[in-house]
């Protein structure tokens, strides 16, 4: 089961995994990325391509569900501008076992954030500037190639 | 041939879609671009750091040595920072 | 920040997730495992070793606290009877970053499986079982010797 | 001393927790649980596989060459199984 979810509606976390638990499943892994207030950054705005970020994100879970053994895959990916302490990025895995549903889990975000086309821009007060793409990130994606 | 480009790539060319008619001569991702700043200041400032640019073809990822011939919709972005 | 719960009241997730993320990070992580009802098991029940357990999970989020930067982790099992689809366990783990968050999410339930002093009965029907340790958890608790 | 069991350790045995007091020349988690099951048939079913029982001593689990002497409380139970 894919449910892959690109919207500016606030991410609704408990609807979520009740929605991913509810196929009797074992286990559950989760990421959550969050809009960090740490670094003077007053807004996010996410940017995206439509249609093919979806495009996208289906392919990736396609992927995950090829490569382990899943009940489901979700991906709800928020876009438009939030604010620090808000959720941007909601991924689960379901499966029998937890090694499946903690890599897979993994593999979804690694690969969202060099493959799924959203992009980035802060604000801090009245300037901003786009996020530039991250050598970790790059690497963290290539560990699953 | 509709061409589409994001972030800053959008922000430097002034809009995030136009329709163009590239002569027969453009035949991949990378001519497209050599001809557009060729005839456009700001898409030349937009495309002056190629290895910065990502292109999709189509909806579908690609390098930017893809073919666009008869082609309906070409991308230009920066790499993705989603997530 | 360190939380540990062992109580036989179900698991409130969305509580728990809300607490992890009130710490202002960026990452958060998450593991649930639930009762399965796929092989005929009626009622699942957990059996501990109460206050050693609590020092057990309390030194391995420590350790986990040790080994990466995390703004915090939680682990909460529930004990007692529980039935097909109820959760037993829910781990968490918060930090700037994703990759610590991932990981020390999947530390903290490998190493649980072989650390904790927690013993599941199955029951089906009129029958009893203990659950026997398993070697693949065995060698997924010792990938992170 | 006390003694506490678990799981299946508890219910071959018959109680989850007893005072015992060893003879001084029990030294070890291992002598412990011989000089047990030499004086109750429960204590030698419930020990009769070694390589089945864990143990913790004062609340720390340890190998069953670990000394017992002067220490509150013994726990002996199968492998663990949660989560």
């Amino acid at each position: 089961m894919i449910r892959i979810i690109v919207s500016p509606e606030p991410i609704d976390l408990t609807a979520e995994i009740e929605r991913a638990e509810a196929a009797g499943v074992g286990a559950v892994a989760t990421f959550t990325g969050i809009v960090r207030a740490d670094d003077g950054v007053g807004e996010l705005e996410l940017e995206h391509y439509p249609g093919v970020t979806e495009r996208a994100l289906t392919g990736l879970t396609q992927e995950a569900l090829r490569r382990w053994s899943l009940a489901g895959a979700t991906v709800v990916h928020r876009v438009g501008p939030m604010r620090p302490g808000e959720r941007i990025v909601f991924v689960a895995a379901t499966a029998a076992h937890r090694a499946a549903a903690l890599e897979a889990c993994a593999f979804l975000i690694d690969r969202l954030k060099t493959e799924a086309p959203f992009w980035k821009r802060e604000r801090r007060g009245d300037e901003a500037h786009w996020v530039e793409q991250r050598e970790t990130d790059v690497g963290a994606a290539a560990r699953w190639d | 041939m509709r061409l589409v480009y994001f972030a800053w790539v959008r922000e430097r060319i002034g809009t995030g879609e136009e329709q163009v008619a590239p002569p027969a001569d453009v035949a991949t991702v990378a001519q497209l671009i050599d001809w557009l700043a060729a005839n456009s200041a700001g898409h030349a400032a937009a495309f002056a750091e190629r290895d910065r640019l990502r292109a999709a073809v189509d909806g579908v990822f690609v390098g930017l040595d893809a073919s666009v011939v008869g082609v309906d919709e070409v991308a230009i972005f920066p790499p993705v920072t989603g997530g």
